[in-house]
């Protein structure tokens, strides 16, 4: 039982891809649609930076550190490089979407459905 | 088993080389035919069961779904369904994505 | 149908995410308690003497992964190259026929 | 000096279309012939750095490079920490593939993109579709296959998006850009897994470390779904079609490429990481399933295809259904001595199917191009007699779909006959699926054939497509040949090496 407890930040994690998932596959809305993108993303990210967690251990920082007890750092500076590609894939992303409402007025994921079959 | 490997005996220049020499005896036959021949006034002209033949030279192709419409009308109890899978909505192809992955880690939890 | 199908496919995943999240790190282990760090001491024990760079992180991000950033730079320049070519004047270029 | 060169020669692979990529847009401020001279430049400087890491790698073996190490063959672990390059036969044969596709690709944007606007975003998104991939086929490091991942994905679709006075085009880039980056975070999901069990990210590393365990199993799950997904195979195939058929087309091989290039990251990721912790055959068992799934499901809805385009990106699934097929034997067989009676033949199959399939479905595609550029219809109920005015167009395509269609004595039979043998030992229902597969194809070939280029001369297009995109098709043309010609030399210099690259020897 007491693992399930520590485990609560990666059940967290499992969570937010879930419900992340939820959002896409039952919304309509394009919009709403990456938002359940972004929660799956932020879900990762979580996931990586809890990675790196070690108890009673400093960040990995030399000048603020007590001594060597420092936390995993290769997690944060891969968490640093996934938002920064969040962030680009959630821009370009919702160009798209302009681009659609400029053309069809619509941001309805089942009526911009013209290629099919 | 296969004893002999296909794959040690395909060379493709020998093929092409024995297709050459096969046109070559095609030929040969060829020339010995007739050369007397004429041909008929009709000779050469589309036959439509029986119809006379549309003026417009552009009416006589057939293209397209046109094709092979027989062997997709016989199979359109089979293809149909799958046509219809293909919605083009984005929240499908994500749901197909989502099954495929579920049953891949139920198949790899239960196999391994 | 389609709904039941795909909540049951979600609910798949959210198990097996969990289980994973419960057996990671061994049985004694979990979160908070990382078992192989044969990589991560290395950064923390030899970032000041390679970089003389007191922020590990930093260390990593430029040096030792630094292939990682760049790629993240690329990323970065893509997604403007790609915003500014979706979002810029439409001008159909008409194609085809009797040119 | 110079063997420094050659050691590098990899990161050059990466290097020089990310430089250029960067430079393309400067150069458009100068003036638009020095641009289009750079976008030449670039692409003839990728391949010659391609040319030179083969050229290395068959010569003298292949070699690990690693960035920014003081060593850059290494010697001790530490080094194995920060990111390398594999260069070994079996990048060796991805890298050839893109840049051959490139090649043809971009010579032949010169003539189809005239007069649009932002070409040099265009040559832009170009270079970096190219970069991502090369990254990917080349990096021995699960997070910069993820960053490689999302730079293709990114610019690839921008590329797809191009045209954006065409609704279609954006709304099949969306389509793309939503699953693919859906796919890139369960991927994350399965670096993080793996990085919090073992610590290490690099292919080998983590190949010693791997169990077996539960953890394992979930994360390369996963890997295996995204993978294939990307790769176009069944039943995720639905973006395939509508990216294909609706991105401008001389990129649409280009497209096709990073599908492709997925497929040999998939195969790199099996054979290194599956291969020594797992049973090996349920893993193998699954990739026939998906191949099988692909072929048939693929051929069925090419049937009822319409659209010139949308047809040979319906056959181009179902030809990465031989591939998966052909990968699948081979590593079912992997553990026992089927192996080397036939598992190795599979293996060889696919890698050479792999390589052919790239360079001929380019040319499918860019002469159905050539179709949409000469008359502006796609659609195959509306065009008819092409052959009259284009006859050098119609030689292309006949010579691609024979090939597709594995007509001997064609490249796409050699590596098909390969794959026919090997797979009919395994079990001779998979066989007789492929050998039905192909002859709907060659079918389905048929009917474009028939009802885009023969019959009477509907006066759809005045005359041939400009010289320099007929040069482009020219040399892809060219390569199939030699292919044609030669299968035995391509097996025996580009293959085998691939199958040693990956870490089996029969």
């Amino acid at each position: 039982m007491n693992q399930w407890v520590i485990a609560l930040p990666f059940i967290t994690v499992a969570l937010l891809i879930s419900l992340g998932l939820y959002t896409i596959l039952f919304k309509r809305n394009l919009i709403k649609m990456i938002m359940g993108l972004a929660i799956i993303q932020n879900g990762v990210n979580l996931f990586l930076v809890s990675l790196a967690y070690r108890e009673g251990y400093a960040a990995p920082i030399w000048t603020s550190a007590p001594g060597e007890d420092m936390v995993l750092p290769t997690s944060h500076a891969l968490t640093l490089t996934s938002i920064v590609i969040g962030l680009a894939t959630t821009a370009l992303m919702l160009s798209f979407v302009i681009m659609l409402k400029k053309h069809k007025g619509s941001v309805d994921s089942f009526k911009n459905r013209r290629c099919r079959e | 088993m296969i004893d002999i490997l296909l794959k040690d005996m395909w060379s493709p220049i020998v093929f092409i080389i024995v297709s050459l020499l096969t046109a070559l005896v095609a030929y040969m036959f060829y020339r010995i035919g007739d050369e007397g021949y004429k041909r008929t006034r009709h000779k050469g002209e589309p036959f439509i069961s029986g119809n006379m033949p549309p003026k417009d030279p552009r009416m006589i192709h057939v293209g397209g779904d046109n094709v092979f419409w027989g062997f997709t009308h016989a199979l359109r109890k089979y293809l149909d369904p799958l046509v219809k899978a293909h919605t083009g909505i984005i929240n499908d192809y994500v749901y197909w994505m989502v099954i495929t992955m579920a049953l891949v880690l139920i198949y790899v939890y239960l196999l391994i | 149908m389609r709904k039941l199908v795909a909540f049951l496919a979600i609910m798949i995943i959210f198990a097996f995410l969990v289980i994973t999240a419960v057996e990671l790190r061994g049985d004694d282990g979990g979160f908070g308690e990382p078992v192989n760090t044969e990589m991560d001491e290395y950064f923390l024990e030899n970032s000041q003497s390679h970089n003389q760079v007191n922020n590990i992180v930093t260390a990593i991000l430029f040096d030792y992964r630094g292939l990682d950033t760049l790629g993240e730079a690329t990323v970065l320049f893509a997604a403007v190259s790609g915003v500014l070519t979706v979002l810029r004047k439409m001008k159909p270029v008409k194609r085809g026929g009797k040119r | 000096m110079s063997m420094d060169l050659v050691s590098a020669s990899p990161a050059f692979v990466l290097g020089i279309p990310l430089l250029f990529a960067f430079l393309t847009p400067l150069a458009n401020r100068v003036s638009k012939d020095l641009r289009d001279a750079m976008f030449v430049i670039g692409l003839l400087l990728t391949a010659l750095f391609v040319g030179i890491m083969a050229y290395e790698v068959y010569t003298s073996g292949s070699w690990i490079y690693v960035f920014g190490s003081e060593e850059s063959r290494p010697t001790q672990t530490a080094s194995y920490f920060r990111i390398m390059f594999a260069a070994d036969g079996f990048s060796a044969l991805a890298s050839i593939t893109m840049v051959i596709t490139a090649l043809g690709a971009g010579l032949y944007s010169f003539a189809y993109m005239e007069g649009n606007t932002g070409m040099e975003k265009f040559y832009t998104l170009f270079f970096l579709t190219l970069a991502g991939v090369m990254g990917m086929v080349l990096t021995a490091d699960l997070f910069n296959l993820f960053v490689w991942f999302e730079v293709t994905s990114i610019a690839s679709c921008g590329l797809v998006a191009f045209q954006n006075y065409k609704v279609k085009s954006v709304e099949a880039a969306l389509k793309y850009m939503f699953i693919s980056v859906l796919g890139g975070l369960f991927f994350l999901v399965s670096i993080g897994l793996l990085y919090g069990e073992y610590g290490v990210l690099n292919f080998f590393l983590l190949a010693d470390a791997l169990t077996g365990g539960m953890i394992d199993k979930v994360a390369l799950s996963i890997i295996i779904v995204v993978f294939a997904m990307k790769a176009s195979s069944v039943p995720m195939h639905m973006w395939a079609p509508d990216v294909y058929a609706e991105s401008p087309g001389s990129v649409t091989p280009f497209i096709a490429i990073t599908s492709l290039g997925s497929l040999f990251v998939l195969t790199r990721i099996i054979f290194t990481l599956f291969r020594y912790s797992f049973g090996v055959a349920a893993v193998g068992h699954l990739l026939i399933i998906l191949g099988l799934l692909s072929m048939f499901v693929g051929i069925s809805m090419a049937l009822k295809q319409s659209d010139v385009k949308r047809l040979i990106a319906y056959l181009s699934v179902s030809q990465i259904g031989y591939m998966l097929m052909a990968i699948g034997v081979a590593f079912a067989t992997l553990d026992s001595a089927d192996y080397s009676s036939f598992g190795a033949m599979a293996l060889e199959g696919g890698l050479f199917h792999m390589i052919n399939d790239g360079v001929y479905k380019a040319l499918l595609f860019l002469s159905a191009a050539s179709v949409v550029y000469a008359t502006g219809i796609g659609d195959l109920n509306k065009l008819g007699g092409l052959a009259h005015k284009m006859p050098y167009t119609t030689m292309f395509f006949l010579l691609g779909g024979l090939s597709i269609a594995g007509v001997p004595p064609l490249s796409g039979f050699s590596s098909k006959l390969l794959i026919y043998q090997s797979v009919y030992l395994y079990h001779p229902i998979l066989a007789i699926i492929a050998l039905v597969v192909s002859i709907i194809t060659f079918a389905l070939i048929g009917k474009i054939f028939y009802s885009a280029f023969l019959g009477p001369d509907q006066g759809l297009t005045r005359g041939e497509v400009p010289r320099s995109m007929l040069v482009a098709m020219g040399i892809l043309t060219v390569v199939v040949i030699l292919f044609s010609l030669f299968p035995n030399y391509v097996v025996a210099e580009i293959v085998v090496p691939a199958v040693e690259g990956l870490g089996v020897v029969a």
